[in-house]
This record gives C-alpha cells, structure tokens and sequence, in this order.
C-alpha cells in the first residue's frame, strides 16, 4: 500500500466511526455541536498519531506477553498530557468535552491501531495511519455535530440561521443515536453504491 | 355450558348443505384405479398381477409390515396395468388398474340387509378381521385400526370414544351414516370396545347434529356401556386430542398417543366399517363420500366403490359447474386440493367439495401484524407466527423448540391470519424438515 | 371448468378478515372521539387532524416508493391509524410545521427505518409524540381550552391540563383539595370538558370507541383493563395513604392519555405482547409507570413514555412467556 | 518540580511492576494451548462461511484441517485448488487435488417442453410446493421454478430464465459450493466435473416414470431407450429407474450419445458447432 | 518481560510528571482568570484583585457564600457574589451575581447549571437574565410573575425562573445580613 | 433513602448508555442474542465493582495523598487492565460454568470506557466508598437492562424483513435512540 493511501485509507474506506464502528462513545457524547466535534476529534488524533509513533519506536523492544499493557501506559501517558495541556490552554471546550478526555484512553480506535499497525510498521507509515485515521475520525465527529448544531440548535458552528430554537431532541442523547444511525446507513449506501 | 375443549379453535360458517340427503349408491364405474397405500404406514403389496381376473372384495394387495393395511378390490373385472398414477397426495404411487365387468362379490361377504347386532368373536378374532378386511381409520388419518385395537404393553385402555363430531364444514357423510346405520355404528363400538376390554364409550357429536344426537341416543335406549354426548360447535373439535379433552378433561400429554391418557378414539365411519368386517365378513372397499359445493346442481352423500375417478363423483352430483377454480378431497379446512378429476376415491376420501374459481384463489399475502389471532386460535396452543417465521429463516431447531412436532396440522391459524399468512404451509415445511432430521440423524 | 384447476395448501378458507378491515375497525372506533375533539376544540382539531393524517400517508408512500422501493401498502390503513393517533396525542393549536416533522418522525423513524407495518418495535403515534415532547416542550404544553368553535387555529385561548395544575400545585406545596377547586369535576372530565392534546378529553367518546372494538373483537379486554386497573390501584393505594398530596384514582383514570393509550395506543398490535398473560403483565408495567412519571416524574403526564418502555421489554415477553401448550402438564381426570 | 517527577515515576513505576509481575504469574501458571496454527489457516481460507466443505463455518473447517492426518477428502470447494495448496503448505501436508465442479441444471421443462396440468396458488417457494404435490406439470420429478437454488447460491452464480422458468447456473461464477443441490427439494441440481471451456455433455433429466408417461409429461424427458447407453463406449452411461445418467468423470465428451437421444434429453454446451450438415440436419429438427 | 514493561511505566510517569509540573501554573492561572473574568462580567471595573480579598458571608440558612469586593482605590464600587441555589430543575445552579453597594443588581452570570438544553438553559440568555439588571430587590419582588412578583418567567421553564430568583435572593439577603449593603 | 436515590438515577434516569453515552460499543456489539448479552450484563457489574473499589482506595490513599491526583487515568486503566485479566484466570481456576459464562466478555470488558468511566465518575461526584460501590452496581445493572432489551428487539427483528440498508449498526442505533427518548420519561425522578 502506498503511503498516501495508508494516510487517506481512514477517511472513507475504513473510517474508524462509519464503517468500522468503533469508538463510538465519544462519538456520540461529544458531538452536541461541530466545534465540540472537532475538539475531540483533534484532541483524539494528537493522542492516536503520537501514541503511533511512539509505539512503532518501541514495538521492536516489547515482548510479546505485556504488549498491551505497555502500549495502555504509553496511550494513557498521551491522554494525560492532553488533559493537563487542554486544562490549561483550553478550558472552555475542556470543560465541555469533560469526562471524555481521560476516555480516550479506552477508544477502542487508539488502542486498535496501535496493535493493528503501529506494532508492526515503521515511524512514517505509523505516523501516517494515526493521523489519517485521526483526520478520519475527526471528520466523522465533525459532520455529525454539524448535522446535530443544524437540526438542534439552528446554527452552524454557532452561527444561528433561524430564530428560536432547533428541534431539541437532536442536542439530547435519543438525538445524537437516531442522527449516528441514518448517517452510518448513509455511508453504507454511498460505499455499496 | 355446552362441553368442549377449553383452548383455541374457529367456528367457519358450517354448511352444511348435503345433511338432509340420504345416502345414495354409486354403481361401480368401468375402471377403477386402486392405490396400494391408502393408509398411514407402509404400502401393502401387491398380490394380483397383470391379467389376473378378481371379485369384488378380493385381497389385491397384502399389508407390508407392522403398520400397513390390506388393499381389497372394490370391483369386479380384470387387472389391466400395475402403473404409477398420481394419487390424493399430488405424487404418482403403485396403483393396480382394473377394468370393470359385472359386479361379481366374493361369496363369503354377508350381503343381506340383517343387522347382527350378537358378539360372538373374542378380541384377538376382532382384531385379525380387521386386518384382514383392511379396515384403517375414517377419519382423516387413515391409521390402520387393527394397530389402534391392540392396547401396547404397559398401557391401559378404559375408554373408547367414538367420534362422530365431523367439524369440518361442507361435510356430512359421518352425519348421514349415523343417522342411516345407527344401528351398527353402536355394535361397531362394541365390537371395538371388547377389542379393547372397555366397559365405556362415548359417542360425541357437534350440536349441530341434534338428529343424529336424538336418533343414536334414542338406539341406545339407556343403555349404561355408550352414552352419546353432545357438543359446543367449535373447528377443531374432531381432533382425537381437542376430543378427548372436551369429553373427559384429560390432556394427551405433548409427543404422546390418545392411549397414554386410557383412550383410543375412533371414528364413526369406521365403527360402521369394522362392524362390517366382523360381522358380515366385508372388506373395506367402499365408503360414504359427501360431494358437495355451492355451484353444485346435486350435492349429495354417496357410496362409492374404492377406486372411482371423483370426476365420476362429479358427474353423479350434477356435473362439474362451468367456473370451478378448486376442488378439495376432505374438507375446505384439511383437505387436499386435486390437481387433476382423475385422482381415485381412496379409503380416506370423506368429501369432494366444489369450490367456484372466485373463491379458489388465495388473497394477497401481507406482513404479520402481530395481532395475536393465531395464538389465540391455536388448539394446541402454539405460535403460529413465530414458527413461520422460524421456519422462513431456516431456524428449524428454534422450531422444534417451540413445539412445532404437536401442530395437529388443523388450519385454524392460516384460517384467522388477518394479514392471511400461509402459516400452515411454512409450519408443515418445519414439521416435514425436522422429522427428515431426525430420520436422518436416527440412520447415523 | 374454466381452465386449470388451482392447488394450494390447506387451509382452502378464510375467515374474510383482513389488516385493511382491522384499521377501518379502529378508525371508526376512533370517530366517536374525534367528534368530541371537534366539538370542544374546534378548527384546531380539524387542521391537526387532517395535517396529521395526510402527512403520515404522505411520507409512508414516499418512504415506500423511493426510499426503500419495495411494494407500496399505503392502502391497509394502518398509517392512517398512526396519523390520527399522532394528531390525538397532540395540542389542537400546534403549528402545523411540528406536526408534519411529528409525521415525519413517526413514520419515517418509528415505522419505516424497522421495515413498515409489522416490524417496529416501538409505538410510531408515540415516537412522534415524544420526539415532538422533547423538541418542542413550549408548543407542546400549551394547551387550548375547550372552546370549540369560537376561536380561531392560531389564537386560541390556552390553559393548563388538570395534571399540570395538579403538579404545578403539589410542588408549590398546595393541597389537592384546593387544586381540585381549580379544574373541572370529574363529570365534566369524562364527556371531556378540558384542556389537553385533542384526542384524549373525552373518556365517554373514547370508552363508546372501546366498546365497539369489544364487540368486533379487534381487540382483546386484557391490556386496556390491565393498565386502568394498575393505574386505579397503585393511584388509590397513594390516595389512601394522603389524600391531601395525592389526587383520587378516579381524577387519574380521566385525565392525561389514560383512556386514550389504554384503548388505543397500549393495544397496538404490533408493540404488544402475543399472549395473553403477558398483556396482563405489559399494561401493569404501562399503569405503574404512568404513576411514578406522573406522581415522582418531571412531566405531569406519563402514559406516552410508559406505553414506549414497556413496548421495549415487549420482545422479551414475547420470548420468554409462552402460551400454556397443549398437553405440558400431564393433568388427567 | 523533581519533588514531583519523583512520586510519579514511584506510584507508576510500582504499579507497572505490580501489573506485570501479575500478568507474568498468569501467563506462566495457566497457559491454555491453542493450535496457532487454526488462526492462520482460517485467515487462508476465503471466510465465506458457505458451508460448502461439509463444516459448519470456515473455523471449524480449520480446525479441522488441523486436526486431520491427511487432507484427503477436506476441500474448500470456494477457494479451490489454490487455498487448499496454501492450506496444505501452512501443515506441511499433501494436498489431495480435487477435480473442479461445477453445479449444473438437469431438467429441461421450460414451459415449451411441459403442459402445465394444474395451477399453483401456494408458496411461491419449491421447497413449499414440494411438500404439496408433484407440481404444475404431470412431471412429478422436475424443476418446480420457484427458484429456492437460486436464493441459496451465496456468489450471485444463478438466476431464473424468465423465458423458459428454469434456473441457470453461471459457470464462471459457480464455486461449486453445493448450496443449490440442498436446497433443490427435486434433487435435479448436480455437481459434476467441470471440462476445460465449460464443456458439457450431461442427461437433462430426473423424471423416472417409464418412456409413455414421461414424454406426455415433457417432451424432451429421457425416456430410457438404451440408445445412448448403447453408443457409449466408455462406460459412462448408466440407466436405472427409467433415467440414463453420465459420470462426468467417466465421460470423454466423444459427444456419441448426444446425437442418439431420440428426445434431446442429452444436452452438450458450449462445444463448437458441429459439420455443417448436422448443424442443419439438427436445425431443421429443432424447427420443427 | 517484567523490565519492559517497568521501563515503560517508567519512561511514561516521567514524561507525565514533566508536562504537569509545566502545566501546572497556566492550569492554576486560567482556574483565576474564569474566576476573575466571571466577576468582571457582573461588576464594574476594578484595580484591586478581587478573589485574594475574598472572605465568606454566612447566609444564615447554615452555610456561608464567596463574596468578591470589587474596589477602585480602595473603595468599595461593588460585590460579587458567588451564589447558589439547589432548587434548579436539574439540582444546583451556580451563579456570579453583582451588587452595587446600595443593593442595586448590576449584572449577573451562570457559572453552574445542569438544566435542560432549549429549557433552563435560557436562563443564561440575555433575555431573561437582563431583565434583573438595575433592579433592587428592596422594592423589585424577586419572585415570577405566576407567584405574584415581577420577573417574566422563561416559557416553559419556571423552576429553573424560580431558581434563578431563588439564587440571587439568597445573595441579597446574605449581603443584606452581613450589612454590607 | 440516599442509596435508592443513586441506584434510581443510575438505572433510569442517567442510564450510563442511553443518557451518558458510556459502553456504547458493546451495547452495539454484544446486543445480538438475549443470551450473550446477559453474560456480558454480568461480566461488567462484576468488574466495574472491583474496579470502582480499588481504583477509589488507589486514588483516596495513594494518588491524593500524594498530591499526584493527575496520576488517575494512567493508573486506572492499568489497574483495569490488570484486574481483568486476573478476575479472568480465577474464575476459570474457581468455577468453570461462571467462567464459560463470563469469561468470553472479560477482554473485552478492558476497552468499554463504561468501566474506566465509572470509576472517573465516582471520584468526580464526591461519593465514599459504599456510595461508589452502589453507583458502581447500579450503573452495571442500568447498563445490562439497556443491553438485554437492545438485544430482545434485535433478535425479534431478526425475524422480521428490516431494510437492507438498516439492517445492523443502523437500526440497532436507532432502536437505542428510541429507547434513550422513552428514557426520557424518567427524568426528573432524582435530582
Ligand atoms: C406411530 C403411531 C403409532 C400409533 N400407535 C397407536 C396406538 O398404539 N394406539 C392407538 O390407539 N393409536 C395409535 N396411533 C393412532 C393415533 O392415535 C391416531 O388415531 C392416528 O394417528 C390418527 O389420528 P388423527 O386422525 O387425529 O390424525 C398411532 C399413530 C401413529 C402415527
Ligand atoms: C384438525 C383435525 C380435525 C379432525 N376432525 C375429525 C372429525 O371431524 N371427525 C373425525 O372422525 N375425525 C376427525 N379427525 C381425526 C381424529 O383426530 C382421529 O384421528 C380419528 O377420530 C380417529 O379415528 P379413526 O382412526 O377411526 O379415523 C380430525 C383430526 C384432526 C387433526
Ligand atoms: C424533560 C423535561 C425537562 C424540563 N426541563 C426544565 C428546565 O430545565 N427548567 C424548567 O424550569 N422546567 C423544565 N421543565 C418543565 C417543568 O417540569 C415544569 O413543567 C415547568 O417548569 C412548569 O411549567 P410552566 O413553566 O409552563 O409553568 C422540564 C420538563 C421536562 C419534562
Ligand atoms: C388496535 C390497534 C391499535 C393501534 N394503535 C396504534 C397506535 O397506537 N399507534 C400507531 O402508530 N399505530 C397504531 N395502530 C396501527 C398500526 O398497528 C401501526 O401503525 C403499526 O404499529 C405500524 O407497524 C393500531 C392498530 C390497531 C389495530
Ligand atoms: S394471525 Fe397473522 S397477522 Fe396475526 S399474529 Fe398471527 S400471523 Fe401475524
Ligand atoms: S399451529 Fe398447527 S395446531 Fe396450531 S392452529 Fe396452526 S395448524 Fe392448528
Ligand atoms: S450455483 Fe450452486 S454450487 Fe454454484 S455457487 Fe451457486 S449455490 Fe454454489
Ligand atoms: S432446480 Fe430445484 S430448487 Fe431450483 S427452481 Fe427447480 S425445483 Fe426449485
Ligand atoms: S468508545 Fe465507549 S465503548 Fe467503545
């Protein structure tokens, strides 16, 4: 596979969120509104490319038997100083994301590419499939919270375009499933299409 | 209260249009085509060959195996061909052919018109006649009656009932023959009753029948052996398992046999039958047919030799009508439908009802509702909806697990389905499937 | 003979019956109470009903036609069922752009998304309801007195429900008997003589609806009284305990969408259980989630949410409680 | 500052160590051996789940695989030669070449050939239609055309020919999976030796009533003449229950019979065309 | 096997104990900065610092409020208060609230709330919580209208209107007791 | 009264799936059978109130007093991590059925952010000990009803013709999203 299409190939092909389905949690949490969105998909992907790079430096001096607690310290390590850095740069959108941050720790996508890839590839292509999965999951979180911010609150990236309110239950919890749902069976069209 | 049985069933609208038409007799036509299994169980084997000349009442086929009848020649003539003929089950089966000529009976059949209502033959006699005389169950089942006689080891038999409810709409030779034989469907069950050393029976009958009620229990005279009861009218009541709970409040366990409950039940027609071999020494080869249906000139009850074309029965009962989309053997709830008017009259065929091409088409199917009418129907207290669609997705173990072995097979779920769901038919592909599984599992 | 003869499985009849006569069988079930609706609320009930209505045939078609190209079945009634429904369930002044996205949800999310009529596991009348609960709660809680046609759509004149001024009351400390001097009395809320979504004032109307469906054996007694009969005990039992915090059974069986859900939107094929003894145990589940919503909950009114939960544990009873079969227990006379 | 560092690296350190003294221990105390083996040849095997090699799922059929002595008899009909050589290297085995088959279509009935004789009203479904009777023509063996095969076949490799109601089986796509042979109701679906070009030479036919009957049922059943079984000099031809059968593996397609059968029960595909006067003999038969 | 995994804990505690020791003041700094900011929002401009002149009032109801003093050389232009209700919608509600030193609410800010999105939450639009501005609640009845007193409730949302008032009484009493106002 | 009202909220009124979003990809994943999803629902109360009780005496003794509270995640999910590997190698050492039972789900019980989420949100709501440990069960048993009842619908329509197009993540999605609306009904029991 080329390196450019280890870098594209989690935009669409095997976006984590749309068609592998992973990661879903902070997917569906943080998505309220398109900023949101991409704060978390940012905050995400500087966690899945360093944690990448890091583990396919490392990988050759892991055994085999407490490689995945190893590569868990060296993403929660990542996780941790985007929590402390955003702490202190960031508060508002810290506060939003919330409990979240410290979640990335268990998304599933972190923890799969490490041990899908980064364990097994060198620094470039490691560096480029954590950041165009990041890019890819971060593009996922974004059009979904454009889609929940328009139906929702009537606004993009808080740009209100009508008076009053949006249809509320796209800013709830029964909102952020049913939106998740028709935009995967979407996906699912466009891609068998 | 009325008695009946206490869980599901449907009330289709009865019509019984041929109950006020006594019996006639069909003369035997010129050929006649008699199957070598007309029964549940294995087919009997032919005893006659090709050329071979035969009377009427003349053991053409010998019962192969435990359970299995003898194939009596219902006519008089030469054996033209031994050929595979479609049958009542829609496939081609061994048939022997036989060309008519005269109606020369075997002289040992007690012809006269007396009744002999004396006992004189001791159980195992009973039993050996009516295998010899190839007597099997009238009422749908075709279960060979000597088998049904012998009470298996271990079993106890204290109850024989006879079962003169014929639920099923349209007909009425059951109806006729109890109000025409009376006489020896009560010696019949005797006969059987001794067979089986029980000191009780009971004759049910829907309400429906008040004459035949009034005329068997009039018969009867108080005697204390039979007593006849009457019945609320409710689809499935002849159903041996629906019948016994109604008469006696006991329950055929799930997978078990009337006897595991100390009943055996037969039905009215064979009671005639079986007082026929015993007494007068007659083979079965003749029954009472009802041919019958709305677009009919005259429907009516006829005897009819083994053998007949039902286009010969057609012909007796006024022809066949101009728009005849279907025609049933049985009734319109269990019935079978004929693919072609050449299909013979067998020992099992109750009726021929007629249906007009309008009402022969099945109405466009929809997606269940989940209205819950199945299940409320179903005697047997199954889901019919859950098991077609089981049965449509290939989950037949899921559908043995839901009982699918204990549909009797009655119709009443595909009857009510609002959204007329064909689920009878995936619930027979499920029953059919699961017992070629577990043939196929009992080889290995 | 006209030509071959048919063959097809037993058995060779039918009952006559069909899904389409069922749905006309609740829709005039249902006349009775959109006559009251009319009656009491005027032009607002005739512009919900129809906007409703027309809608859910509207997107069922589409839906059908284009999106997933299967058979079109719009004509076995059941999204008119739905639209009627809906439009019950809703205030008679709603604009009519939330009734259309109300449709829209019911049909398009609550119907359809699960294959159409059959597979949908939730109630679609009630998706609709409560998505439009969550995402329009002003629109949704204004509620036009009963003035029938004296008003106009828009400019109807609005009050509070009999619930809401009842938890209104109790959180600001009243007394239920002073809050009963505040609504109607109980006569006058069984012909209907209240504020509320349109369709479920009236119990008379909607009892006379019942009663018809009794007869045409559309439905069975077992949900409607299972659920009436859970609210009345659990409700008395309350009211026993304090009459001054808790109001009387009766008041519970006559306001909200008791009778309305009872009857109608609790009975729906689809989203109920298949057996019997299930349905007893469904409709409780439906009237002792009402109280708790209405009586502990944040919304006066519950009936909608209850019907929707107990609708999700329907594919568990229907699993796990069986008609009793024929012949499990060996019990011999 | 270091103050801090220093507690950190304490705290994480020890319970890093702790994790991993524990994880040592587990793995050391309780090891629970797996073939390794399984995995990789699952990952070989195409994953269909098809169930064409006789095994539930492609894992059980690895496991399988694993656990065989030899691979005789074990075959993934979809992967072919080519999967089971990777297999055979993956066990360091022999594998046991299998001829390739392919699934093909003995019943001619097309609607031409075969009077209908009763109207189905039922479940369009042939496995449902069976349980009925022998169907809508007075051949009560051959092909009902409901199209149950064509359901079954996983890779898309039949349809129904409108024209004719008969299935049709691509031969490029046909892995020979067997799908369609169980879920035939008439036993009419066959796998047999596929030739190179897709050649054929094969007994259209299942209906074993005698010769009379059959040819009213359908025009161009096998009527058990002997003529065929009579011209083949390979032994291939075999006749039983009034019905010639080929044994694709005994045939040479020498194309003998083919011109003998009295009622084109014996069908050739995609051979070229023969000398051109039989091509017209043979044409003008057909026309008529 | 157990080295690597230690070396790796190691490795990582170190590099997390770096960046929060580097994190740690601008975490502490814009933990201040909302703080200030949220009291510049509600009174006007001061140059002292307010939050080291912080001191807490009790509120009589058994616990005490933050109360910011707002001065310009040195002398008293306003009072922040850190005030809170529990009687939101969804439980607590958190709100900054600036009084002039004569009583007058001069602005007020939502720092804490969990109420309903499109419901409650519009307490925190200017629609509804200028309405207090300018106000004393000497002689402005800090209480909805549907309770007999002056505030427009939020459409929908009265508890959360209720709290809202329920918030800033509590404040004025608190200073009111405390008689700095 | 205290108990009852966090073991209400966790249940129903803040269901940790339908209302905060946490385990959602086992609520997604491991919803296909009834009965797979009542050995999951299992899996995760037993681990979640392990971990919720020596991730909070961690962060109360150690971490706090320390003053290296920032330590938490890191450690949690260590912890977590080591824990269910080693509930996984004593249950099949102490019962075989319970591990049959459970021990499929445990691995992959490590990466549901439901666990680690639960013990960040004990610490986050000021709860001691007992209190976490409730909110811990609770939060379990509101997960495992969410998931049996996904599961009994998706096995229901199973049978049934869904759209293609529907058919899995999708419809699963949306059948949650319904649930989470009905949900709904509940708030404002607790406060
Ligand atoms: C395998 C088998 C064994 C049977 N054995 C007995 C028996 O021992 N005694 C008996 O009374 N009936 C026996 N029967 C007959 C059944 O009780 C029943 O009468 C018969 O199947 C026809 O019933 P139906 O017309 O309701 O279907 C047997 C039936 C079958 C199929
Ligand atoms: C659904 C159903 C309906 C039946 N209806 C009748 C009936 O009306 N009359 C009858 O004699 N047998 C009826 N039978 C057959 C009886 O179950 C039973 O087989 C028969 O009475 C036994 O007597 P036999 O062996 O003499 O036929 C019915 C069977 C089934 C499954
Ligand atoms: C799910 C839900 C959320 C609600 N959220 C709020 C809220 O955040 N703030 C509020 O004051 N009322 C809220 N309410 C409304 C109250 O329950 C109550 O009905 C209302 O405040 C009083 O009605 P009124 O304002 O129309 O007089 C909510 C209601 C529901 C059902
Ligand atoms: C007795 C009965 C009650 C019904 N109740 C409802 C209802 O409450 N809501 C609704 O959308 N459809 C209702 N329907 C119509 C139909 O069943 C419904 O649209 C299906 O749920 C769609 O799959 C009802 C139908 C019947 C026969
Ligand atoms: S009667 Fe028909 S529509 Fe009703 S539940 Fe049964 S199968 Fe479904
Ligand atoms: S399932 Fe069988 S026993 Fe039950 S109603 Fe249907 S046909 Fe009759
Ligand atoms: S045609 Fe038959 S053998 Fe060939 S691929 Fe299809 S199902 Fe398999
Ligand atoms: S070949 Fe068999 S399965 Fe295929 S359509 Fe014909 S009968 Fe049906
Ligand atoms: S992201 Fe929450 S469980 Fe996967």
């Amino acid at each position: 596979m080329s390196l450019a299409k280890q870098f594209t190939k989690g935009f669409f092909r095997e976006n984590p969120i749309l068609v592998l389905l992973i990661g879903m949690c902070p997917t569906l949490a943080t998505t309220t509104s398109a900023i949101n969105g991409l704060g978390m998909g940012i905050a995400t992907t500087f966690v899945l490319t360093s944690s990448n790079v890091v583990i396919s430096l490392l990988a050759k001096y892991i055994p085999d038997k407490v490689r995945i607690p190893s590569f868990i310290v060296v993403i929660a390590s990542f996780v941790t100083i985007v929590d402390l850095v955003m702490q202190a740069y960031v508060p508002g959108l810290y506060e939003t994301l919330g409990i979240f941050i410290p979640l990335i720790v268990v998304n599933c996508i972190v923890l799969a590419r490490a041990e899908a890839f980064a364990s097994k590839n060198k620094l470039l292509p490691s560096f480029l499939d954590g950041l165009g999965m990041g890019l890819g999951f971060t593009m996922a979180l974004g059009i979904l919270g454009t889609i929940r911010e328009i139906l929702g609150s009537g606004s993009v990236f808080g740009y209100k375009f009508i008076k009053g309110d949006g249809i509320l239950v796209f800013i709830l919890a029964p909102g952020a499933f049913i939106a998740l749902g028709y935009l995967i069976a979407f996906i699912n069209k466009v891609r068998k299409a | 209260m009325l008695k009946t049985f206490p869980r599901g069933g449907v009330h289709p609208p009865e019509n019984k249009l041929t109950a006020g038409n006594p019996i006639e007799i069909l003369p035997p036509p010129e050929t006649v085509v008699i199957p070598v299994t007309q029964h549940l169980g294995k087919p009997a084997v032919a005893t006659v060959n090709k050329g071979d000349k035969v009377l009427v009442g003349q053991l053409i086929a010998r019962a192969e195996g435990f359970v299995s009848a003898n194939i009596h020649s219902s006519v008089s003539g030469t054996v033209s061909r031994i050929d595979t003929v479609t049958d009542i089950s829609g496939y081609k089966q061994t048939c022997i052919i036989i060309d008519v000529s005269g109606d020369e009976w075997l002289s040992d059949i007690d012809r006269s018109p007396d009744i002999i209502t004396e006992i004189k033959h001791s159980p195992e006699e009973i039993i050996q006649k009516c295998l010899d005389c190839g007597i099997v169950g009238l009422g749908g089942a075709t279960f060979p009656t000597h088998v049904k006689l012998k009470v298996p080891a271990g079993k106890k038999c204290n109850l024989l009932i006879i079962n003169g409810v014929e639920c099923e709409p349209w007909l009425t030779s059951d109806h006729r023959l109890m109000l025409e034989k009376g006489e020896e469907i009560i010696t019949g069950a005797r006969i059987m009753m001794r067979a089986l050393g029980v000191t009780k029976a009971i004759i049910g009958i829907e309400n429906n029948k008040p004459d035949a009620i009034a005329h068997l229990s009039r018969l009867l005279n108080g005697a204390n052996d039979i007593s006849v009861q009457g019945l609320k009218v409710k689809y499935p009541q002849g159903g041996e398992k629906q019948l016994i709970k109604a008469l006696t409040g006991r329950e055929v366990p799930s997978g078990g046999l009337p006897i595991d409950v100390g009943v055996v039940v037969q039905n009215a027609g064979t009671a005639y039958a079986v007082y026929e071999a015993v007494q007068k020494n007659k083979p079965l080869f003749e029954r009472v047919v009802t041919v019958t249906g709305k677009s009919l000139s005259k429907p009516g009850n006829f005897l009819v030799r083994v053998g007949t074309p039902v286009a010969k029965l057609i012909e007796a009962a006024g022809g066949l009508p101009e728009n005849t989309g279907k025609i049933i053997s049985g009734g319109p709830m269990m019935g079978k439908a004929l693919a072609n008017l050449q299909t013979p009259v067998v020992k099992g065929t109750s009726g021929i009802v007629v249906f007009p091409a309008e009402e022969s088409q099945r109405p466009q199917v929809g997606p269940c509702i989940r209205c819950s009418k199945c299940v409320s129907a179903c005697p047997m207290g199954l889901e019919p909806y859950l098991l077609m669609s089981l049965a449509e997705k290939g989950l037949f173990e899921r559908m043995k697990a839901e009982k699918v072995t204990d549909c009797i097979e009655c119709g009443s779920c595909s009857y009510i389905c609002p959204a007329h769901r064909p689920l009878l038919d995936y619930i027979r592909l499920g029953k059919t499937t699961l017992f070629k599984m577990m043939r196929e599992k009992s080889v290995k | 003979m006209s030509s071959l003869l048919t063959v097809s499985q037993s058995p060779h009849i039918h009952t006559g019956d069909d899904t389409k006569k069922l749905m006309r069988g609740v829709i005039i079930a249902l006349i009775p109470a959109f006559i009251a609706s009319v009656y009491y609320f005027g032009w607002g009930a005739l512009i919900v009903t129809a906007t409703s209505v027309l809608s859910c045939i509207f997107f069922e078609y589409v839906i059908q036609k284009y999106l997933i190209r299967g058979p079109v079945t719009i004509t076995d009634g059941s999204a008119i069922v739905t639209g009627l429904l809906l439009a019950f369930n809703l205030p008679s002044n709603l604009p009519v752009h939330i009734i259309i996205i109300g449709a829209l949800v019911a049909i398009g999310i609550g119907k359809m998304s699960f294959g159409g009529l059959g597979n949908n596991p939730f109630n679609p009348a009630l998706v609709g309801r409560v998505f439009l609960l969550i995402s329009f709660p002003v629109q949704m809680t204004t509620w036009p007195v009963p003035s029938g046609f004296k008003t106009g759509y828009a400019d109807a004149v609005t009050g509070a429900t009999p619930l809401g001024v009842l938890k209104e009351g109790i959180r600001n400390g009243e007394q239920v008997s002073q809050l009963m001097n505040q609504i109607p009395d109980h006569m006058q809320m069984f012909y209907g003589h209240m504020g509320g979504s349109m369709g479920e004032v009236a119990a008379l109307a909607l009892l006379i609806g019942f009663v018809y469906m009794l007869v045409k054996k559309i439905i069975t007694w077992h949900i409607p009284v299972a659920v009436t009969g859970s609210i009345a005990l659990f409700t008395g039992i309350l009211w026993l305990i304090n009459p001054e915090k808790n109001a009387d059974p009766l008041f519970h069986l006559l306001t909200g969408g008791v009778m309305l859900g009872a009857i109608f939107m609790a009975t729906d094929y689809v989203t109920s259980p298949m057996v019997p003894k299930a349905m007893i145990i469904y409709g409780i589940g439906i009237g002792v989630i009402t109280v708790i919503i209405r009586v502990y909950g944040a919304y006066p009114e519950g009936v909608s949410f209850a019907i929707l939960i107990m609708n999700a544990f329907v594919p568990l009873m229907n699993a796990w409680i069986k008609p009793k079969r024929f012949g499990e227990e060996v019990k011999n006379g | 500052m270091s103050h801090t560092i220093l507690l950190t690296v304490i705290v994480l350190g020890s319970v890093g160590l702790a994790a991993a003294v524990i994880l040592y221990f587990v793995s050391q105390k309780f090891k629970v051996y797996e073939d390794p083996r399984i995995d990789i040849i699952q990952e070989a095997l195409p994953g269909a789940n098809c169930g064409g090699c006789g095994f539930t799922g492609c894992r059980n059929f690895a496991e399988a695989l694993v656990k065989a002595d030899t691979l005789d008899g074990l075959n993934c009909p979809v992967g072919g030669a080519t999967v089971m050589a990777d297999v055979a290297k993956i066990l360091g085995k022999e594998a046991v070449v299998s001829e390739p088959l392919v699934a093909v279509v003995r019943c001619q009935g097309s609607y031409e050939h075969r009077p209908r004789t009763s109207a189905y009203d039922g479940v369009k479904e042939c496995r449902i239609a069976h349980l009925l009777y022998g169907g809508e023509t007075d051949c009560h063996y051959g092909c009902l055309g409901y199209g149950d095969c064509v359901e079954a076949c996983q890779f898309g490799a039949m349809y129904m020919d409108e024209k004719t109601g008969l299935p049709v089986v691509i031969d490029e796509k046909c892995v020979a999976c067997g799908a369609c042979v169980k879920a035939c109701p008439r036993n009419i679906i066959e796998l047999r030796k596929k030739f190179k070009k897709d050649r054929k030479i094969y007994v259209s036919c299942v209906n074993c009533d005698r010769g009379g009957p059959a040819r009213k049922a359908c025009k161009v059943a096998c009527i058990a003449c002997n003529k065929c079984f009579n011209v083949c000099k390979f032994g291939a031809i075999t006749i039983q229950n009034n019905l010639a059968y080929i044994d694709s593996f005994k045939c040479t397609l020498c194309r003998k019979c083919v011109t003998e059968c009295p009622t084109s029960a014996i069908v050739e595909l995609n051979f070229p065309p023969r000398k051109a006067e039989e091509e017209a003999v043979k044409e003008t038969l057909t026309q008529k | 096997m157990i080295m690597s995994l230690t070396f790796i804990a190691l490795g990582a505690s170190a590099a997390l104990g770096f960046v929060y020791e580097i994190t740690k003041r601008p975490i502490e700094l814009t933990k201040l900065n909302k703080k200030l900011e949220a009291i510049k929002a509600v009174v006007p401009s001061f140059d002292n610092n307010p939050d080291q002149e912080m001191f807490k009032l009790p509120t009589g109801e058994g616990d005490s409020l933050e109360v910011f003093p707002a001065k310009i050389n040195n002398e008293i232009i306003g009072y922040a208060v850190r005030t809170s209700t529990q009687k939101g919608f969804s439980g607590y509600i958190g709100i900054m609230v600036g009084f002039s030193p004569d009583g007058t609410i001069i602005n007020t800010n939502v720092l804490e709330q969990k109420e309903t999105p499109g419901l409650g939450t519009k307490m925190t639009e200017p629609s509804f919580k200028d309405q207090f501005n300018g106000k004393n609640p000497d002689n402005f009845k800090l209480r909805v209208k549907k309770d007999g007193g002056e505030v427009d409730a939020i459409t929908a949302a009265t508890i959360t209107s209720r709290a809202f008032c329920d918030a800033l009484e509590r404040a004025y009493n608190t200073l009111k007791k405390g008689g700095l106002i | 009264m205290e108990y009852i009202i966090i073991i209400i909220s966790a249940i129903f009124v803040n269901n940790i799936v339908l209302a905060q979003f946490l385990g959602v990809c086992p609520f997604l994943g491991v919803s296909n059978k009834v009965s797979t999803s009542f050995g999951m629902a299992g899996a995760v109360t037993f681990v979640m109130v392990l971990a919720t009780m020596v991730t909070y005496l961690i962060y109360t003794y150690i971490l706090v007093k320390l003053g290296i509270a920032f330590m938490q995640t890191i450690t949690y999910i260590l912890v977590i991590a080591a824990l269910v590997q080693m509930v996984e190698i004593i249950l099949k050492k102490i019962s075989q059925p319970l591990y049959q039972a459970l021990g499929i789900f445990l691995p992959l019980i490590t990466t549901n952010c439901a666990v680690l989420g639960v013990t960040l949100l004990v610490i986050k709501k000021h709860y001691n000990l007992l209190e976490g440990v409730v909110y811990s069960a609770a939060t379990a048993i509101g997960f495992g009803l969410a998931l049996v009842i996904l599961a009994g619908i998706r096995e229901q329509l199973d049978l049934l013709n869904v759209p293609k197009g529907m058919k899995g993540a999708p419809i699963s999605l949306i059948t949650a999203g319904i649930l989470a609306l009905a949900f709904m009904g509940f708030s404002g029991i607790v406060r």
